[in-house]
């Protein structure tokens, strides 16, 4: 068999996953050494439309046009993989799901807003089946060449289904709740070796709520630390807006 | 070559622009030999930014607006903070402010970088990517994925990542760099001199179009010595000069209806930021190396030609890297002090005094002066944002240099007009992910 | 840091090259294994290996052949997930990774000379055929044997050539039965446990050797106690999560068992109390 | 009187100690980390260390066994090569209560047992450990005196008790008295310090109390009767399953093996990260079934693990009541309260 074909296909989102492609130096010649892109609009020309091997999605689905256009994509990939929060869990631009559609478009758009159709976020499994996740705002280099390598070798790649407190402790940091204020980190997946933790930052929940997170347990936690439950709910919906477009499907 | 452009007629509707960051379309129109449309059609996908930020806390503002745009994601994070700390009349101290400006100085080198080698470099060489320099070019790819890769590495270890940096907010860094940290920031940057270096040549050897066209360069300028990236008022080279908080009557936006990001003007029907444009209104404080530079490369500030915005970003990519080195070497004498260290967090612990206000963030991002405001209440929940990012400022521009460059090459066949309209929208390093955001302005029809 | 290489680790493996590969249903393979320099694997009926396939990680899966084959074993393997499924891609002259023979298996000292019942459900003949076969090798050490063998349908039957070896036997008696009866299936539907009642056993010195997944534990023991077998007569071999093979990595603990050192095979009577087991 | 087991370093020499030491040797100590957090680090100065620290973050167990340890490694590009190793250094740690070190005694014992797990061995060979005695009560997390480790028992190569203007310092090995000659500011201890000694230890007993009305030899039995106490039922609605109990425990070392493969497939190394029976896939195994699905069971087995399973194969405790799993529970659940409500539970007070 020869190379696997890869295309990066871009829907709303900022980027940044994508960017962290070319972050990785050097290994990324490694990588175009036994992949062959064909596709990956952010740094090349070139344009394929073929069938492809590996299909790489970065960015949610916002409108009708993206539910499409991913549709299409998907009939013609091998392999898709979600790439990032925005495809994976909606990210960021579920926050919009917070809002009347009609309203967020005229405050942003002013009285044309119906000009700029748009629909509410969902992630890309929400609209195609997707094979490989590859979880976070951005995306954490080493887990994407681990879910790469996996997709080489034809095997299963699952996410972490524990809280980013397990290497929040491994990496020996002075707990955000010691320090007074309420993180993420318990009721987050793992998988990034608690990056934001690691940095002096709380855990927002980018890689989306471990399954069967106790919630008991976790207001307990807030009234301990005093923090309202409000902003933590708030807070979980920075990125997790879209989980009740799962929610809501069972 | 086309014999009579007079009777030349042309379809332009190039989908899917590559090479930049976002959706943008071109569609030209030549009827006759006369232009009859001419557009930067941007497609992206609106993601309402600025509306879904009403009602968060302004301590978030920050984490979400980096995520507008993952290539300059340090800039948004740096206008979103000065925008709040505005509002919240907090002064960061000048250690605050020395770290902040090196982030900005890994960002734009990063930014200008990436753009140098694998979005402009292709046309200059005439390939469609990076991808087939691998073979004929190899060492100068691996020179660039090293080179971008230090740039990740430093902001790595200034502020957790480049994109989306993690350690800055508002007040300061929740993480500050120990001396340990400072040294491996100099050694990387040491070890990057002779890449930079190797860079000024292979720039050295592309040849730019050769177009003009009179234009008011717009950017932060300011009354000290410093090359003003991240305070100052606003300027032109027109000669406006006014507050930052003033930004609304220098970008005057209005909306068409080809695109999903707003357009700008000021005195003219158009106006240009970016490196250029800084080159342009601030050439006397560049560092002297970079000035070096810009002789090697024979450019010279005032400079029209939209083509050498590239050269101008290497030029400013040696004043970057100088200004990076002396920071450190200033921070090493000083010493970091760690009880500046903040803890950041949905400020439950009411650590930073709130009230109601409005601020603005004026940053010269890689691409150009970059606009955050924000209106919050007692509280400090956003009731409204705006923010407006250089590429729209840049569109309105592009599509009047479009218009003048069209006619001036219409002898040549439908695929080198497309290359060259390609080439010039790419000169700008267009972002056109952050440009799609709109405010409340009137909606004007053309 | 240095780095040193350890000639005695837990974790060396010994090399093992896949000699042949028979598919036996839709999702199970025997694969027969050699190991490097002709070495022996000497394992008991029962035990297991660790198997490492390079780059998808490494495995607990019994040994299927009889110890008194020694230049090859036997691995009976469903692709399960992702070190199964790769395992399965695998082709004759690919090597693989041996740790072990690890754990306790059937306690054949004992078992000689007494009568036996062999029950085996679904998987659970895989490692219950490396006690059948070494049983048949040495047929005068043993007495009456009886093997019954429940699985979901007639296509997941395993063995399926020998077990019309072992049909044909005098001097042994065999019976199977399925879940789900298909046109092709003539014999007998249900749970494999409706076998025992039917029967003719002699309690007192019938030892049991019972395997399959842990649901068919509970009722076959009840039905194996209400015909009088003594508990200590009933061996099982219990499946857990398993890392390390050497009783520390935790994943295999039942109460304060580690079922890759003190199992996987276990009499009832030693197990009966710990409720962490069923 | 001399007495040659035992040195006394004055406290004006503990500095020039910790440098001419942090020079011969690799040297970690408990440092401060901010909000009454300590950690292990290297040091190079008496200065950076926290001479009175409560437990810290993570236990010394992070050098013998990291968090990460390659096991294997291997290349099949052109047949089959495959070499366990193991990646060590040698290390003085500075410093380490007795409740630690009896939480290292502990792991000794279990990577010794047959069969032996060389690359913790090596590991536990290179380091060297200076124990610190607690003058002080750390925290109301904590049960030392319950689990009787808050006295030194073996298991260091020199001790170091705070007596005011000097250590007296007890040496146990070898190791121990070279460290003692290579670093040069001891003197030999005189009859008067070991009496200041040992009524200081007098004194500590009026600190140091039973935590729990209960005798440290009836806690196993109080376990066999607990198995089915409501009590792990309160704990499952707690719990949330961020396995922070384990990490930081001394004596928990259950961990995962993964292969990690080169992007061309053709090379890898197969390493171990600390794992723990809390988190959901820890007992799960093909086809589905999950032996331990609750986190009612999970934290059970806990327990189990500390107060009653060693008993059977090591005769000791597993718990070295630093009060590491209290201190960092998310969910607030704390040991002494567990046991606390064993003990006046319906089972608990059947003994
Ligand atoms: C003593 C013993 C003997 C066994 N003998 C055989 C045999 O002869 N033939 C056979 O086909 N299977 C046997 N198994 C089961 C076999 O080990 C699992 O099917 C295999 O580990 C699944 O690995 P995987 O990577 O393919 O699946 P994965 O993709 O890793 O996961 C599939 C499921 O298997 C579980 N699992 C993963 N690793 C292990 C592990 N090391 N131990 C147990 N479960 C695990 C996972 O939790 C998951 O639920 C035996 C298991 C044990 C404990
Ligand atoms: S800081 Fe956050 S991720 Fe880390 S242990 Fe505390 S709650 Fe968990
Ligand atoms: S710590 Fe939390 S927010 Fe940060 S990268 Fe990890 S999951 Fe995302
Ligand atoms: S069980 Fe708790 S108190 Fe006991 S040793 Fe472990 S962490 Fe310390």
């Amino acid at each position: 068999m020869g190379k696997p074909k890869v295309a990066f296909f871009d829907f709303a989102c900022c980027e940044g996953c994508q960017l962290q492609v070319a972050n990785m130096g050097e290994i990324l010649l490694d990588i175009l050494d036994i992949v062959d892109v064909v596709e990956f609009r952010e740094v090349m020309s070139e344009k394929w439309g073929g069938e492809l091997d590996i299909a790489i999605i970065e960015g949610s689905i916002t409108d009708e046009h993206s539910v499409e256009r991913i549709k299409e994509i998907r009939k013609r990939s091998g392999i898709l993989i979600a790439y990032g929060s925005c495809a994976t869990i909606g990210g960021v631009n579920g926050m919009k799901n917070n809002f009347d559609l009609d309203e967020i478009r005229e405050y942003v758009y002013g009285s044309d807003f119906h000009f700029f159709p748009t629909k509410k976020t969902m992630a890309v499994h929400q609209v195609v089946k997707v094979d490989y996740s590859v979880i976070g705002c951005p995306v954490y280099i080493p887990e994407f060449v681990e879910v790469l390598k996996a997709v080489l070798q034809d095997i299963p790649y699952s996410v972490p289904d524990y809280a980013v407190c397990v290497e929040c402790k491994q990496n020996e940091n002075v707990c955000m709740y010691d320090k007074g204020v309420g993180c993420l980190g318990p009721v987050t997946r793992a998988g990034c070796n608690s990056w934001c933790v690691n940095n002096g930052n709380i855990c927002y929940g980018c890689r989306g709520i471990v399954s069967g997170p106790n919630e008991k347990g976790a207001h307990d936690i807030l009234s301990k630390y005093n923090i309202p439950l409000d902003l933590i709910k708030n807070k979980i919906n920075m990125y997790n807006k879209c989980r009740e477009i799962d929610q809501n499907a069972q | 070559m086309h014999s009579d452009i007079n009777n030349r007629d042309l379809n332009i509707n190039l989908e899917y622009l590559t090479r930049v960051e976002g959706h943008g379309n071109i569609v030209v129109n030549v009827k006759e030999g006369r232009l009859e449309t001419c557009h930067l059609d941007i497609v992206e996908a609106p993601r309402f930014f600025e509306g879904l930020l009403r009602g968060r806390s302004i301590f978030e503002a920050q984490h979400i607006t980096s995520r507008i745009c993952g290539i300059c994601s340090c800039s948004h994070s740096l206008a979103s903070i000065q925008a709040a700390e505005d509002a919240l009349s907090i002064t960061p101290s000048s250690q605050t402010i020395k770290l902040r400006k090196l982030l900005l100085y890994f960002e734009i080198l990063d930014s200008h970088l990436l753009h140098i080698y694998f979005l402009a470099a292709p046309d200059l060489l005439g390939v469609k990517s990076f991808v087939p320099l691998i073979g004929t070019h190899n060492e100068v790819i691996r020179r660039a994925l090293r080179l971008k890769k230090t740039c990740n590495d430093l902001c790595g270890i200034l502020a957790g990542r480049h994109i989306h940096p993690i350690s800055m907010t508002i007040g300061g860094f929740t993480k500050l760099p120990t001396e340990k940290d400072l040294d491996a920031m100099l050694a990387l940057l040491e070890g990057m001199r002779h890449d930079i270096e190797a860079t000024v040549e292979f720039v050295s050897a592309f040849k730019f179009p050769e177009f003009e066209r009179d234009t008011e360069y717009v950017a932060l300028v300011s009354d000290d010595g410093e090359y003003p990236l991240l305070a100052g008022d606003l300027g032109s080279s027109d000669g406006v000069r006014m507050n930052k908080k003033e930004y609304k009557k220098v970008t005057n936006e209005f909306v068409v209806p080809h695109s999903s990001a707003k357009h700008t003007k000021l005195s003219r029907r158009s106006y240009a930021v970016g490196s250029l444009a800084r080159f342009n209104l601030n050439y006397e404080k560049l560092h002297p190396k970079a000035k070096e530079t810009a002789s090697t490369l024979r450019i010279k500030s005032v400079c029209i030609n939209p083509f050498l915005n590239t050269v101008a970003q290497m030029v400013e990519s040696v004043h970057c890297f100088n200004e990076a080195v002396s920071i450190l070497a200033d921070l090493k004498n000083t010493g970091i002090n760690p009880s500046e260290e903040i803890v950041v967090g949905l400020n439950e612990g009411s650590k930073i005094p709130v009230k109601a206000g409005n601020g603005v963030g004026a940053v010269e991002a890689p691409r150009g002066t970059l606009f955050h405001n924000y209106e919050i209440d007692e509280k400090g929940i956003i009731l409204n944002a705006n923010c407006i990012i250089p590429t729209s400022q840049n569109l309105n521009n592009i599509e009047r240099d479009m218009e003048k460059l069209v006619p001036e090459i219409l002898d040549k066949s439908d695929e080198e007009i497309t290359h060259s309209l390609e080439m010039l929208v790419r000169a700008y390093d267009p972002c056109i992910s952050c440009s799609t955001h709109l405010v409340d302005v009137k909606f004007i029809h053309a | 840091m240095e780095k040193i290489i350890l000639k005695d680790s837990a974790y060396s493996i010994k090399k093992g090259t896949i000699l042949g590969i028979k598919q036996m249903t839709e999702s199970e393979k025997l694969f027969e294994i050699a190991l490097e320099g002709g070495k022996r694997l000497d394992h008991e009926p029962g035990q297991f290996v660790m198997v490492s396939v390079f780059g998808a990680g490494e495995i607990p899966i019994s040994v299927s052949s009889s110890p008194a084959n020694n230049d090859s074993f036997d691995l009976c393997v469903r692709a399960a997930g992702k070190v199964t499924n790769t395992l399965h891609k695998l082709k004759a002259g690919d090597m693989i990774g041996i740790r072990g023979p690890f754990g306790k298996g059937f306690p054949i000292g004992i078992l000689k000379g007494n009568d036996l019942l062999i029950i085996a459900c679904g998987l659970g003949l895989a490692p219950l055929r490396s006690l059948i076969r070494f049983v048949f090798d040495k047929r005068q050490d043993f007495g009456k044997i009886h093997i019954l063998y429940g699985c979901r349908n007639s296509a997941n039957m395993l063995f399926l050539d020998e077990i019309k070896e072992w049909r044909k036997r005098n001097d042994v008696y065999f019976e199977s039965i399925v879940d789900q009866a298909t046109p092709d299936w003539a014999g007998k539907v249900g749970l494999v446990t409706t076998l025992i009642p039917g029967i003719q056993i002699d309690p007192d010195r019938t030892f049991v050797a019972l395997v399959g997944p842990p649901a068919v534990y509970k009722p076959a023991i009840k039905e194996l106690l209400s015909r009088n077998v003594p508990e200590r007569q009933i061996l099982i071999s219990l499946e857990r999560h398993m890392k390390c093979g050497v009783g520390k990595c935790g994943h295999c603990q039942i109460q304060h068992l580690y079922c890759c050192q003190d199992g996987p095979v276990f009499n009832y009577e030693a197990i009966k109390h710990l409720k962490e087991a069923f | 009187m001399q007495d040659k087991q035992y040195a006394i370093l004055w406290k004006e020499n503990f500095n020039n100690f910790i440098s001419s030491l942090s020079k011969l040797h690799k040297l970690a100590a408990p440092v401060f980390k901010g909000y009454n957090n300590y950690a292990f680090e290297n040091v190079r100065s008496g200065q950076e260390i926290a001479l009175k620290y409560i437990p810290t973050i993570l236990p010394p167990k992070k050098f013998f066994m990291p968090v990460h340890e390659t096991l294997l490694e291997y290349d099949f590009s052109r047949g089959l090569k495959a070499d366990a190793v193991t990646e060590y250094e040698e290390i003085i740690l500075f410093g380490v209560h007795t409740c630690d070190i009896a939480g290292i005694q502990c792991l000794n014992m279990v990577f010794s047992e047959h069969p032996q797990d060389q690359n913790y061995l090596i590991h536990s060979q290179n380091i060297k450990i200076i124990g610190l005695e607690c003058n002080e009560y750390c925290d109301e997390f904590a049960n030392c005196h319950l689990m009787n480790t808050h006295l030194p028992d073996g298991g260091y190569d020199i001790f170091f008790t705070d007596l005011g203007d000097y250590f007296i310092v007890h040496i146990n090995t070898q190791a121990g008295e070279d460290i003692i000659k290579d670093t040069g500011f001891f003197m030999s201890a005189q009859s008067s310090h070991l009496n200041e000694l040992a009524s200081y230890r007098e004194k500590k007993q009026a600190i140091f109390k039973n935590e729990l009305p209960v005798e440290l030899d009836l806690i196993h039995d109080l376990f066999d009767r607990s198995f089915e106490s409501r009590i792990w039922d309160d704990l499952d609605e707690r719990c949330l399953a961020c396995g922070n109990c384990t990490n930081v425990c001394p004596t928990c070392y259950c961990f995962d093996i993964r292969d990690e493969i080169n992007l061309h497939l053709t090379a890898g190394k197969r390493y171990r990260v600390w794992d723990s029976c809390q988190l959901g896939p820890f007992a799960k195994v093909a086809g589905g079934k999950n032996f331990r699905t609750t986190r009612k069971v999970r934290q059970r087995h806990r327990y189990y693990r500390k107060f009653r399973y060693p008993m059977d194969r090591f005769s000791r405790y597993f718990c070295t009541g630093c009060g590491r799993c209290s201190r960092s529970c998310m969910a607030g659940i704390r040991l002494k309260e567990t046991l606390k409500s064993l003990i006046g539970s319906k089972e608990g007070a059947k003994a």
